[in-house]
């Protein structure tokens, strides 16, 4: 994603400039989304996919906060953390769809992708992965003033892999920064109903781990709250962690239809739409113009467009004699 | 007709309806019938009480099984994909699969995993392998893995009757195609079947494999190879008879399986029948995946994938070199 | 172990009867130990040992709370739990030795014994595995008025089955007593080093599930903590969570010399050792006669080292062809 | 002459003297020095930053491991006892030998594994397991095990250098042997050695297998049966053309594997090599331990092992007959 694409209001503003870049960056993900489940359901997306439509304010508030070369670990739902760290579009469209030129060759597809060049080390198919390697990746960091994220779901709080890293991310005072994005549900199951206990938060202080609830819907609050806590861990205060509450917009996976909601729920997490919410600010707050906005919004529609039609002429990988190419 | 998803359910609905000591357990298996359809309308049948959604827990969901098959339920336990087994392993691998024996036969460990397994779906490294052979070396564990409708029945409620630990592999390609309906009894563990029969050469697989060695033979058969098929239907114990017996009619043994051959069931099956049977065999060889992880691309999974076309070709030139 | 040996001191007083029958139980636990350990430096006891002299007053507490219908999950560190429950010392001592009249004839050892007969359904070897098939025994006995034990070490806290059973016990409210000892170490290493957070007790709180600390010294403390907890177990209170403070007065294993202690620290945890505590309670608070206490302690000091000759006597175990006996 | 378990901690400390990227971490191997005292010294030569005591956590270790393989480490990690491998597996598994391909080579995954494996030193069933067959079937990992203390240097410099994930077994009753002083140099990983030479019949084993494998041999030397010795050193990858070559000459293989014969590493060589060279084979078996779980009584564990004795009834009776 290439945010600073549109001219911002006034110059006298980084804020405002701040706050459109990070609109746009939303909408290319909403986007990249939407056009992933159109071709998804056309058969050109292979397996399977995992949007995070009404998610986008936590990756992009995230890397306003951090920095290039620190380093996250992300999950199968990971499109929006890809975009919001640099992924290109059109690299990250073609893994998707299976091509050669996808940024992994089109060996991991969705639930895996990976991108070591935007310090992205990859989308975790397996609950607590990535909370796991971000642990050694903090490991690894410790001392060099750069920090590590781990950005997982409600649901994996209940597992392994959370517990034990927060512990062991406590005992030595790792730079890592726990994010969790929840969105009440693990797949078609409330993650209440089969959790216990205060909630994620006092998991995770009842181990050291100083923690706090944000707003997962509002971009700046998620950056504020991202600046303070990654700000406490590069300095060497050890692990923080914050718990986003969001809300997702389409179903788990694929066709999902997501009949578990509760009734009205949707509805009432879509009048807090993270691109609404920026887009109301970008209007209210800070009067920049609609016709700016809707402009804008349409460029980065054009490229994500221009990106999935890319990738769709682009070739398929013929597989190596190593991958059973050729004579077997 | 019925479809091998269907079996599935109906194979536990009649263990819940037969003993009420079994129980049913994992992640989003109650409320939303399971995340392939496998398990739909059996909390509404069987209560709350005995069809449980878990949270995502797979060590805690295994160890709570093996426990309670102590203390005298026959639980039955979905891990969602057989990837994840390698969270839940300890507890079949260092608790289910031991107790029997360490205890001098105090206890029996009556407990059924099912996990779905295998490639071809597109969904990628993680979400394709075949965890039977991470178990095949357990003493102590049953590994079964059906191809066909009929046996998916017979031999989840022979897993759920059993007093051992049994893991159980549906293979994902299979959930949605239609056989015979089951008969009704138990399929006893541990035998294989021979499902074509012919003179020329034996082959050995398991799951998607059996359909696509069959279409392999069918073909063959229109150029005068006769194809013998033989579905293995568990990686432990090994029906090494059943296999001996039809080597010696044919003489060639090939075992085809999805996964690389080093470490794999194929490899091992081969070498068990060797070490038996080596008088009877005139050729014996492997058809396997390459050596690396499971491909996303669609391209490159049909090439990892030894189908029947791989199948039919390898069989084509090496009985032509004979 | 067989409790009711020595008559009491009076008969109007059942609770000198149940203290001088705890503080029997755990000389005998205590003797047991120092046996095992005698004939491992002969090179009678094969392997490796794991001893709880100083730790002998949870299992015997606990046992005075539970009654034989429960059931309890424990470690490797065993011995106590098993005689507690009621486990025959010379099929325990047979088993240690590697004879066919052992528990499980010689095929557990002393890191895995188990007594179904009366309810111990192992001695866990993997750090963790008691708590998880407590929860499954838990999960069994739920709704009949039987509760599980899980007993476990300070070690184990840090540990995914942990974790992962107290959120999964809360959830189904199991009744399900969580018994920590902890006693510092785990191995040669002292827990705290490696452990963050305010302690074990508020791991289990916020996974909701009621805890409290607990002296391990006194067999009277630990069976009044262990009452007041079970009896909200089997109810149908859910989980409850009881981490009691003990020591370890010998190595970890083996020939263990536990250079790792602090200075001072054997001498101060010594001075509150759980058979004084009792012994002087009997004395002091009950005015039990040194005469009374003596004799009896003598007679299971001859029972135990009866159970030992006979183990010793008893017949080593001869492989059947399916465990390799005969040809191969 | 130096023994194993010294082997094992020069290999160590030369690698972190060596490459400062190396760091090294396990539950008491720091200030403790590890329970089986093969990281004795590390800390205080190298500092508690670098050698570092971990909690009860197998699987954040592993995880941890593998992240900080990505940032650029070479982690060496230890797994007490080869059994707790259970608790690790995810991360070796579903992580580190899966990045490097599904990456399509963005990333190297240069951590090491080390844990002491194996039966007889009276463990019972629950430490005493070979967890390389867990995993001889995961494409990306190495599984390595060596037999000496020349090799065991040599094999775990090569495996910290190694830019893949490598598993490192130790077994429990090699620590205490003395042997050759190792060379310094790398001793390549995936390579068998030719241990002794003999023309009768080729026997191929591992770790302590390889003691009681050549003690067969010398007795049966003396009867006139000349045994050649393969060294396999590694499970995966297998060394194929070492131990074919070995067979051509000798026209008859066993395997011997101490564990159950299903789904071991032993048949699943010998399947492999009877696939290549059915050929060149008069004769082939394997020799395994019963399949049951390790017994703890002295007197069922020695009957449990596939000791000298054993293999060299065996290969007596076996070759008497042919
Ligand atoms: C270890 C493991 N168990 C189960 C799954 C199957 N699974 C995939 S997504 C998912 C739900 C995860 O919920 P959450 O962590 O809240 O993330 P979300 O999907 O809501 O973003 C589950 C159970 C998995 N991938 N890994
Ligand atoms: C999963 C696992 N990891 C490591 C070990 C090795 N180990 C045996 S005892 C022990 C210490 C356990 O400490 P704690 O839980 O406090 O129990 P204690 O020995 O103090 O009674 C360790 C690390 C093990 N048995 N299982
Ligand atoms: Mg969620
Ligand atoms: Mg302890």
């Amino acid at each position: 994603m290439t945010a600073s694409t549109a001219a911002t209001a006034s110059d006298s503003a980084p804020d405002v400039r701040e706050l459109l870049d990070a609109h746009l960056d939303m909408v290319a993900i909403r986007r990249f989304e939407e056009e992933i489940q159109r071709l998804f359901l056309t058969g050109l997306v292979p397996g399977t996919t995992h949007l995070c439509n009404g998610q986008e304010a936590v990756p992009v508030g995230l890397n306003l906060a951090i920095r290039p070369e620190d380093m996250v670990a992300g999950v199968y739902r990971g499109h929006g953390h890809l975009l919001a760290r640099g992924c290109g579009e059109f690299e990250l469209a073609a893994e998707m769809l299976g091509r050669e030129a996808g940024i992994c060759g089109g060996r991991a597809g969705s639930l895996n992708v990976t991108d070591m060049s935007h310090n992205y080390i990859g989308s975790f198919a397996i609950i607590g992965g990535s909370v796991g390697a971000a642990t050694g990746l903090a490991m690894a960091l410790k001392g060099t003033g750069r920090v590590a994220v781990a950005a997982f779901g409600d649901g994996a709080a209940n597992q392994a892999y959370f517990f034990e890293c927060l512990n062991f991310a406590k005992v030595y005072d790792l730079p890592l920064l726990f994010s969790c994005e929840n969105n009440l549900y693990m797949e078609y199951t409330p993650t209440d109903q089969v959790s216990a206990g205060p909630g994620i938060c006092a998991r995770a202080e009842a181990l050291g781990v100083p923690a706090g609830t944000v707003d997962g819907m509002d971009v700046r609050a998620v950056k504020q709250a991202a600046v303070a806590a990654v700000e406490r861990a590069r300095s060497g205060e050890g692990p923080q962690l914050i718990e986003h509450l969001t809300y997702r917009f389409v179903g788990h996976s694929r066709t999902d239809p997501a009949t578990y909601r509760r009734p009205g729920e949707l509805e009432k997490w879509q009048e807090r739409d993270p691109l609404k919410v920026s887009r109301e600010a970008l209007l209210g707050e800070f009067s920049v113009a609609a016709e700016e906005i809707d402009e804008a919004e349409a460029a980065v529609e054009r490229r994500i467009a221009d990106a999935f039609e890319r990738a769709q002429g682009s070739p398929e990988p013929v597989p190596t004699t190593t991958e059973g190419g050729g004579q077997r | 007709m019925i479809e091998f998803r269907e079996a599935i359910i109906e194979a536990l609905a009649d263990e819940l309806a037969r003993d009420e000591d079994v129980v049913l357990y994992g992640q989003d298996v109650a409320d939303a019938g399971g995340v392939f359809k496998s398990t739909v309308g059996l909390q509404e049948r069987f209560g709350a009480e005995r069809v449980i959604d878990t949270p995502i827990s797979e060590l805690a969901m295994t160890g709570a099984a093996f426990g309670s098959a102590l203390a005298g339920k026959r639980p039955v336990m979905e891990i969602m994909f057989g990837d994840f087994m390698a969270l839940a392993m300890d507890s079949l691998i260092n608790q289910a699969a031991k107790w029997p024996y360490l205890t001098n036969g105090q206890v029996t460990v009556p407990l059924t995993v099912r996990t779905a397994v295998g490639a071809g779906g597109r969904f990628g490294p993680i979400h394709s392998q075949n965890p039977g052979t991470w178990m095949q070396g357990v003493s102590g564990l049953k590994v079964v893995c059906p191809s066909t409708s009929a046996d998916a029945h017979g031999m989840l409620v022979a897993a759920i009757r059993d007093q051992d630990p049994v893991v159980f592999l549906e293979h994902k390609r299979l959930y949605a195609t239609k056989g015979e309906a089951p008969s009704g009894e138990p399929v006893p563990l541990g035998t294989a079947r021979v499902v074509r029969e012919g003179r020329d050469v034996t082959v050995v697989t398991v799951m998607k494999g059996v359909a696509d060695a069959l279409a392999a033979a069918e073909e063959l058969a229109g150029e005068g190879i006769e194809v013998e098929v033989v579905d293995l239907r568990s990686l432990r114990p090994l029906d090494l008879p059943t296999v001996i017996a039809s080597v010696e009619k044919t003489t060639r043994l090939v075992c085809v399986e999805e996964g690389p051959a080093t470490g794999g069931w194929a490899a091992g099956l081969a070498g068990q029948v060797a070490a038996e049977a080596l008088y009877a065999l005139d050729d014996l060889w492997v058809i396997t995946s390459p050596d690396t992880p499971t491909p996303f691309a669609p391209s490159l999974e049909d090439a990892w994938l030894p189908g029947s076309e791989t199948i039919a070709d390898v069989l084509r030139q090496r009985l032509a070199a004979a």
